[in-house]
């Protein structure tokens, strides 16, 4: 009896039983992302407002006004897509679908716990960077595609104050390659089962959470999109949807780099407790970089594009290789050249 | 066959692409309004009131380019430095000295770059 | 017979890079030559080089494609796109590259042999860096003077003397 | 696993595209991509050869580590050269680029 081919539905049953397909789907997957950057939304305005002494969203739910952000994807989606004419069609539309895309593709690399790791890979840090530096590319095909001045500047601001923070933040996430000897992030967090990285590598840790800000590029570092002086920057052109990809994308950014800096320096799913509770030290350290950074919105003023360059490559550069030498020296021992 | 890890990762990024490009073409076609007739002004580029004058792509001066430069040469740099950084414990110092000189010889340039960007009136 | 995953790849490759040679727009081209350089990253990636992967696609993609990115919107769109090529040097061309297919297709079938399922020791990051750093320092070393000589050279010749 | 022949082929056709490129096109960045392409299937070969031999060797992929850096350095001295090109004659269709001094 020739052996059937298994009929559609059972393979489409079990691809979605399978547990890739539900760590995709739902934790660290698709879902769970969505409602994490609605919630973020909705927090960093609450935070900010709190800042500065008044309320904030609070009418759309009785706790807070914590759905605001779902009410305004509700609203935006149903915003007519004004596409100026002159406009690149292509780039238009998909720069910040695969700016979204790139930013939510950086969290099936972070170990969460063991078994919610989506992709064990064995060159992990180096993959995460390299996708970082893709996404200001895309930005400045944003700006670029727009074909109208404010989001042209935009982007090309972008691109230049990439250049400014990028190398920091590579050299400082060497010193803790140096320290765990290898890019694996899961080995990474098991080699900080002795002592975090953060108190070895104090002076990398801070450079780390600054040029993640710049990359998320939230103020202080949010050159691209500024607001007083160039309207929103590249994402000035964008309607309904599509802005709100583009704004997504840095909210989708904002909780992958503050789960990396927790995984890097704060020793991932490690803490007191039994092993099963590591999910919930993860998410626990993730929401306290998260908060620090929200709060540095409501403390600092914007950066000048060349300030941030010439700082960005004679003190952070300068800090960052220090940090290289004094981790070697912690390594090697002090006689060792 | 592939590295461990990979096809997981590929999975993953399928997976997202399809469901944002489905939801933007749906957003498209179906659920955002549709204006038959747009007026001019609408679909004019938006600069904050003004009647938009000249080209889009605006003419730049390229005062921030020994930066860009100094990004290319510098991400090569973190390339061999994140090879060294791997196995720093068994390379020890007798590793270490080729990696000394490329990142002090690399400095130079990055001294000429930072003099050449703070004049603007060289480019 | 070849698997899937390597045809998409090579597909992706090939067709990115007639696509950054033939487009119309020159940011068409630089985007359909990043893309092709993710395709040869992919391939990489095939034969077990992940970490020349990723620094391939953060060091061309990330920096050599927006550095031309950058030029092709300083220079690119001032003029129009003039319809470039002439018979004669395409024909020329077409005749070398049949060539060269020819040559690399006889050499290709000549020697089939496949490769070895497991590569242990021929991919392991830890022996590529001992044998980058120990068998390799000095070759490092002169690497360095090349990329000084390179980025002085790209500087001056950029900068214009307001004398 | 993937025969070399299949990986030879690839590089191969790149290598023609990258040829074809650089003889019939006139504007200085198209041939500057073409260059690129020659680059990568050039680097394509090596890690092929260094993967698909009987006992595998990692040199290929040290030797590619220093052939991306050398690509990225030609490619940022051709922009170089393109750019001024374009300050002197504002247009950079090679055969314009007839005068030898700067």
């Amino acid at each position: 009896m020739v052996d059937l081919p298994p009929d559609p539905i059972q393979m489409t049953i079990a691809m979605i039983t399978s547990p890739l397909f539900l760590k995709v789907a739902i934790f660290p997957g698709l879902t769970s992302i969505g409602i994490i950057a609605a919630i973020l939304t909705w927090l960093d305005r609450k935070i900010t407002a709190r800042v500065q002494l008044r309320i904030g969203p609070q009418y759309v739910s009785p706790f807070g006004g914590i759905l605001q952000s779902f009410a305004d994807l509700i609203k935006l989606a149903f915003k007519e897509l004004i596409i100026p004419e002159k406009a690149d069609r292509f780039f238009f539309i998909l720069a910040p679908v695969f700016g979204l895309v790139l930013g939510a593709g950086l969290i099936a690399l972070i170990p969460f716990s063991p078994e919610t790791l989506i992709s064990n890979v064995e060159v992990g840090l180096p993959v995460f960077l390299a996708f970082v530096t893709l996404s200001p590319t895309l930005v400045l095909l944003a700006g670029w595609s727009a074909n109208s001045k404010y989001p042209f500047i935009g982007g090309l601001r972008s691109l230049f104050q990439q250049t400014g923070y990028e190398i920091p933040l590579w050299l400082s996430s060497i010193g803790v390659v140096m320290l765990a000897g290898s890019f694996n992030l899961t080995k990474i967090v098991q080699a900080q089962s002795t002592g975090w990285f953060i108190l070895p590598q104090l002076l990398g840790a801070i450079i780390f959470l600054v040029t993640s800000v710049a990359e998320q590029e939230r103020i202080p570092f949010d050159l691209p999109e500024a607001e007083p002086e160039i309207i929103m920057g590249w994402q000035a052109e964008y309607p309904g949807f599509l802005f709100l990809a583009a704004q997504g994308a840095g909210f989708v950014k904002l909780y992958a780099f503050s789960a990396l800096f927790a995984t890097i320096y704060l020793g991932g799913y490690l803490g007191p407790g039994p092993q099963f509770l590591g999910l919930f030290w993860s998410l626990f350290k993730t929401t306290i970089m998260i908060v620090l950074v929200i709060l540095l919105r409501g403390a600092f003023g914007r950066v000048r594009l060349d300030q941030l360059l010439k700082y960005g490559w004679t003190l952070l550069l300068g800090l960052a290789i220090i940090n290289i030498a004094i981790t070697y020296f912690l390594i090697e021992g002090f006689p060792a050249i | 066959m592939v590295a461990e890890g990979i096809p997981e990762l590929v999975y993953y990024l399928g997976f997202i692409t399809v469901n944002t490009l489905a939801l933007v073409v749906i957003l498209i076609l179906l659920v955002s309004p549709r204006d038959k007739k747009p007026t001019p002004v609408k679909r004019a580029p938006f600069e904050s009131g003004q009647i938009a004058v000249g080209r889009g792509r605006t003419r730049f001066i390229i005062q921030y380019y020994p930066y860009l430069l100094m990004f290319v040469v510098y991400d090569v740099v973190a390339m061999f430095l994140f090879a060294w950084a791997v196995n720093l414990r068994t390379l020890g110092a007798a590793g270490t000295i080729p990696v000394l000189v490329f990142v002090s010889v690399l400095l130079v340039p990055l001294g000429y770059a930072l003099h050449l960007a703070n004049r603007p009136e060289n480019w | 017979m070849t698997d899937p995953a390597f045809l998409v790849v090579a597909a992706v490759t090939i067709i990115g890079a007639i696509m950054a040679i033939e487009a119309r727009d020159l940011v068409y081209g630089a985007a359909a030559l990043g893309i092709s350089f993710l395709g040869i990253a992919g391939l990489f990636i095939l034969l077990d080089a992940t970490y020349v992967a990723a620094f391939q696609i953060s060091v061309y993609i990330g920096a050599v494609v927006v550095l031309i990115l950058f030029t092709v919107m300083l220079v690119g769109p001032a003029k129009g796109e003039a319809p470039m090529e002439h018979k004669r040097a395409s024909l020329f061309a077409a005749v070398l590259v049949s060539m060269f297919l020819g040559i690399g297709g006889s050499l290709a079938s000549a020697n089939a042999f496949p490769g070895v399922e497991v590569c242990g020791s021929g991919c392991d990051l830890q022996i590529l860096s001992q044998t980058l750093l120990n068998n390799y320092g000095t070759q490092l070393e002169l690497l360095s003077f090349v990329l000084v000589a390179a980025v002085i050279g790209a500087l001056t010749l950029a900068k214009t003397e307001k004398a | 696993m993937e025969p070399l022949s299949s990986f030879f082929a690839v590089s191969i056709i790149l290598l023609g595209i990258g040829i074809y490129g650089m003889t019939t096109k006139r504007s200085a960045i198209r041939i500057l991509f073409s260059v690129e392409l020659v680059y990568n299937a050039a680097n394509l070969n090596i890690i092929a050869f260094s993967r698909l031999r009987n006992p595998p060797i990692i040199t290929g992929q040290v030797i590619v580590l220093f052939s991306i850096s050398l690509a990225a350095m030609e490619a940022a001295v051709g922009l170089a050269i393109i750019i001024l090109a374009f300050r002197i004659n504002a247009d950079i269709d090679l055969r314009k680029l007839t005068k030898l001094k700067g």
